[in-house]
């Protein structure tokens, strides 16, 4: 599915749990995440604290995609 | 037994109207009249099958007035109420192979009457249809005309007469992602020590099995511009709005949902959900935005970190593990989001 | 790897029975895809495979029964297990249920089989 | 190691007072067989037919089909380990009876598996409606163990069949054929230019019902090694495996591996047949890794350039045959990949179970989901009580008219994956 958005010519950048599976699939920008059930967030931590979690993995895909990448790239 | 009849798909050029210059050439239906190919088929045919009306379209005017092309072309097919319906053979010819398969696979699914067309492997129009219609592989010019011909001819007479269809490698139609088992003419481990030796000089073979797609695609350059870019959201977490309104399937789906979070600044339990068989939905369902983090970007929508956030995310049921199933879908809303201008995707999966 | 490292999951009473004193066992009334599906939420968790979903050659929805041996620890989550079963699930969903029409005798004989399979994977998995 | 194959052409097999090859007719003292089958007392009774192609005839469920052989010249015999005394074999003569087989057949377990069909669109599928069938159906003492009877059962079919061979000890076979090969320095120096090939098989070694042993060695309980590729034709390889009937290993077919025979047509021509390589399909994953990096690591120190790997049974097995392609390719050895498919009864499934892009060369058994119908035969060997219990088979597998409705996984031998039929799937 992320091939199918980077052959149309749009900058994507995958969020997924199990890097490898993303290197895979052939994402190129690729940003760890949580866990399976709860990639962008954990139940665990009080609704603030998770928010701020969120934040910072989208600020981490945010910068994925703001960055040149020659290949695969795993942005940890 | 009467003769099969069939109705004939054909472009401008194959109907000797003229080339580009002619490509605006609307709908013709010619009734009792069998043109170009269709000679070719015909002679294939033998008493099997007769071609009973041929419809001609120029390329230009099928592809820039598509639905009116497409509603006069059925409209026409169903008047004469064939037995089969064959398109092209297209070749290599880009915009005439997107004609066949998009005329040849609506004849089959709103008319139900089998269809088939022809082309050259490297067409636009057979990696788009080649799971819809029976579609013989030919060669990539008008040279192989006698080989497709040789090859449509039969596929059309067994379609028509609903005979089982064998495999590909038999019929020679293009793999379409249904396994059909057929006899070879010699035993496996035959087979295995010849692709074996042509592996071995470097010489092409051909599996019998492919794999999953594992092609690569290159990086597209970053976004220049965070502050003024349009990110959309793509999910294969499959988030739906509460209630999973378009029945989105719980695994492999054969649909994606595209939905409209214009004005929606959370995900909450009462309003969204997941679809997802693949994992423990309790997390999704009590909070979306830990696989679809809408909450967070329409903060950063008003911070003006980001221009905007496009106002439709797209979600599939996909495993992480299952490359092929989704390319088709994905294939079309990355379509959808470059038409409206997106600058970047952030896809989340589970 | 000594007993106390590994879980038992199975819906085999059979398995149960014979290592519910001395070994981890989780014991469910489940499907055979529940009984995947269980044990692929465990590896979401963290768990790792220890034997293969699909042990035997007994198709899925022929036999009901499956046994599967995970660590007992948990780390990252290990993406060799989940795509082993994410396949095996799907594998599944190619094999109509008949597990409805067997006798008690046959479904004896199906849990022997799931038994003498995981048997073969204790034996390796207590090597260590 | 130089094994010459003397085969002598079977071409009826008829029940006389005194067994014995004339002819080319298999003549058998049903006496003495069952005498050979009771020398087990595990075994209660046992009842022999004969099944010949073309005939109205379903054996079922099948357990096991072996080609009677005998040991004329050179060390050990038939069956090392199991029924010859351990030695290594694979050289001198052997005689073959060609073109016939001893099927053994009874439930061993409720939902035991397996048809052979002597005619009909069934025999197209499976390559055992082609030989001449001594069949066995052996009943067990009562209260006997499962796995005692599967044993009990194992041995008295090899028994039968050491003892049909051994009646062709003093013929003339009809056509002589000589498999040698070479140690690694003399093919080094004998085909220099020739790519360096070989054979791994993957052997089913998961329990009850799902064993293969080498010498009499649970293969479960090997760590892959190398075989001369004429050892399997004096008995190296046995099954003991009984279940996925289209796609498990009888022992004819171990006897008779196409894939080693297909290399030897070609050695000394375009490849060097260096040797076979065996390994196993355990239940746990660490043993999976660890027999497909040795597999590798022979491959690699054996200097191959190629290898075909054929794969045996249903699910597990394609995570093996994925590791042992990928690794072995990551040596920089090229291969081929023998399967079958799993791809539902509409084709639409994903065949396997497993996949990688090092996987580029397959070689397709067929699709064992595809549905055949198989007409009402007019004698059935064994029992049909089964057949609504066996894979594949659905309720409705017993038709009004008696034909039955079965996806081909029910038939022995239809989908192999060593290469042993033509069927594919594209």
């Amino acid at each position: 599915m992320v091939k199918e958005v980077e052959r149309a010519g749009i900058p994507v950048v995958h969020v997924c749990t199990v890097t490898p599976i993303s290197m895979t699939v052939g994402a190129n920008r690729i940003v760890p995440a949580i866990a399976i059930p709860h990639p962008l967030g954990n139940p665990a931590l009080d609704k603030a604290e998770e928010k701020e979690l969120r934040r910072r993995i989208v600020e981490k895909a945010l910068n994925a995609l703001t960055t040149e990448v020659d290949g695969q790239t795993i942005f940890e | 037994m009467a003769k099969l009849k069939v109705v004939h798909y054909i472009n401008q050029f194959f109907a000797q109207i003229g080339g580009e210059e002619k490509a605006d050439y609307p709908v013709e239906l010619r009734v009792g009249e069998v043109v170009g190919p269709g000679m070719a088929l015909t002679a294939n045919f033998k008493d099997d099958a007769e071609i009973i009306a041929t419809i001609v379209c120029g390329d230009s005017y099928f592809n820039e007035n598509l639905e009116k092309a497409k509603a006069e072309i059925l409209g026409m097919v169903k008047e004469q109420a064939p037995d089969v319906f064959i398109a092209g053979p297209a070749f290599n010819a880009g915009r005439y192979g997107v004609a066949c398969g998009t005329i040849a696979a609506a004849v089959q699914e709103e008319l139900g009457i089998p269809s088939l067309t022809g082309m050259y492997v490297e067409n636009p129009g057979a990696d788009m249809f080649k799971n819809q219609v029976y579609m013989i592989s030919t060669k990539n010019s008008a040279a192989g005309m006698r080989d497709a011909v040789s090859k449509m001819a039969p596929l059309a007479v067994k379609l028509g007469k609903g005979e089982a269809i064998g495999a590909s490698a038999e019929e020679g139609y293009m793999p379409n992602g249904v396994r059909v088992n057929f006899f070879e003419k010699e035993r496996g481990s035959q087979r295995a020590v010849k692709m074996l030796l042509k592996k071995l000089a470097g010489k092409p073979f051909v599996t019998e099995f492919p794999m999953p797609d594992f092609d690569r695609v290159d990086p597209n350059p970053a976004v220049k511009d965070l502050a003024h870019a349009k990110i959309a959201l793509v999910t294969s977490g499959g988030i739906v709005p509460k209630g999973n309104p378009d029945h989105i399937e719980s695994s492999s789906a054969s649909h994606y949902g595209e939905y409209d979070i214009a004005g929606v600044m959370d995900l909450t339990e009462e309003t969204y959900e997941t679809a997802h068989g693949g994992y423990d939905p309790v997390y999704a369902n009590e909070d979306s935005d830990r696989v679809l983090p809408v909450d967070v970007l329409r903060d950063m929508e008003k911070e003006g970190i980001i221009g905007e956030l496009h106002h439709l995310f797209y979600t599939t049921t996909g495993n992480g593990t299952a490359v092929a199933s989704s390319k088709a879908f994905a294939a079309e809303f990355s379509a959808k989001l470059k038409a409206d201008g997106v600058d970047a995707v952030i896809l989340t999966s589970t | 790897m000594g007993q106390k490292n590994y879980i038992v999951i199975t819906n085999n009473p059979l398995v149960s029975e014979k290592l519910h004193e001395t070994h981890g066992v989780v014991y469910k009334e489940a499907s055979y895809e529940e009984l995947l599906t269980e044990v692929r939420d465990r590896i979401h968790e963290g768990h790792t495979l220890l034997t293969h979903p699909l042990s035997g050659s007994v198709k899925p929805n022929e036999t009901p029964y499956k046994s599967v041996l995970i660590s007992s620890g948990k780390g990252e989550i290990d993406e060799r297990s989940l795509s082993i079963i994410e396949n095996a699930i799907q594998a599944c969903r190619k094999f109509e249920d008949k597990t409805g029409r067997y006798s008690a005798r046959v479904l004896k004989d199906f849990q022997l089989i799931d038994w003498t399979l995981l048997e073969s994977g204790l034996a390796s998995a207590d090597a260590w | 190691m130089r094994l010459e194959m003397g085969h002598i052409y079977i071409k009826d097999i008829q029940f006389a007072s005194e067994s014995k090859i004339e002819d080319g007719i298999l003549y058998v003292s049903e006496e003495a067989v069952k005498a050979v089958a009771l020398e087990d007392e595990k075994i209660k009774s046992a009842s022999f037919d004969i099944a010949r192609p073309g005939e109205s005839v379903r054996i079922t469920p099948v357990k096991d089909v072996i080609e009677p052989r005998v040991k004329v010249e050179g060390r050990g015999g038939i069956f090392p380990g199991v029924i010859a005394k351990v030695d290594t074999v694979g050289e001198g003569k052997t005689y073959a009876l060609k073109g016939m087989a001893v099927v053994t057949a009874g439930k061993i377990v409720g939902f035991q598996e397996g048809i052979i069909d002597m005619t009909g669109p069934g025999a197209d599928y499976t390559p055992f409606s082609k030989t001449l069938n001594l069949v066995m159906v052996c009943e067990p003492v009562d209260d006997i163990k499962q796995h005692d009877y599967e044993k009990a059962v194992r041995f008295a079919g090899f028994r039968v069949a050491a003892y049909i061979g051994e009646l062709a000890r003093n013929l003339t076979p009809d056509e002589t054929k000589v498999y040698e090969t070479c140690t690694i320095k003399e093919g080094m120096e004998k085909y220099p230019d020739l790519p360096r090939v070989a054979y791994v098989q993957m052997l089913q070694s998961q329990g009850l019902l799902h064993d293969t042993y080498v010498y009499g060695v649970d293969a479960k309980k090997i760590v892959p090694t190398i075989l001369n590729p004429t050892e399997i034709m004096d008995g190296a390889i046995v099954s003991g495996n009984c279940v996925s009937a289209c796609d498990k290993n009888p022992t004819y077919v171990h006897l008779n591996n196409p894939v080693v025979h297909d290399m030897f047509e070609q050695h000394g021509k375009t490849i060097n047949f260096v040797c076979q390589i065996i390994t196993n399909e355990n239940v746990y994953l660490a043993d999976k890794m660890r027999s497909s990096d040795w597999t590798a690591k022979i491959c690699k120190m054996l200097d191959l350039d190629g290898v075909i790997v054929s794969q045996e049974g249903f699910g597990n097995p394609d995570t093996d045959l994925i590791m042992n392609c990928k690794k072995i390719e990551a040596e920089g050895v090229k291969t081929v990949i023998i399967t079958d498919e799993y791809a539902g009864r509409d084709g639409k499934s994903q065949s396997l179970a497993d996949a990688d892009a090092a996987a580029d060369a397959v070689v397709t058994g067929g699709n064992a989901n595809q549905v055949i119908i198989l007409p009402k035969l007019d004698k059935v060997i064994g029992t049909l009580d089964y057949v609504t219990k066996i894979a594949g088979a659905s309720e409705e597998t017993l038709r009004a008219d008696g034909s039955l409705e079965v996806e081909l996984q029910v038939l022995t031998g239809a989908t192999n994956e060593t290469g042993f039929n033509k069927l594919s799937a594209r």
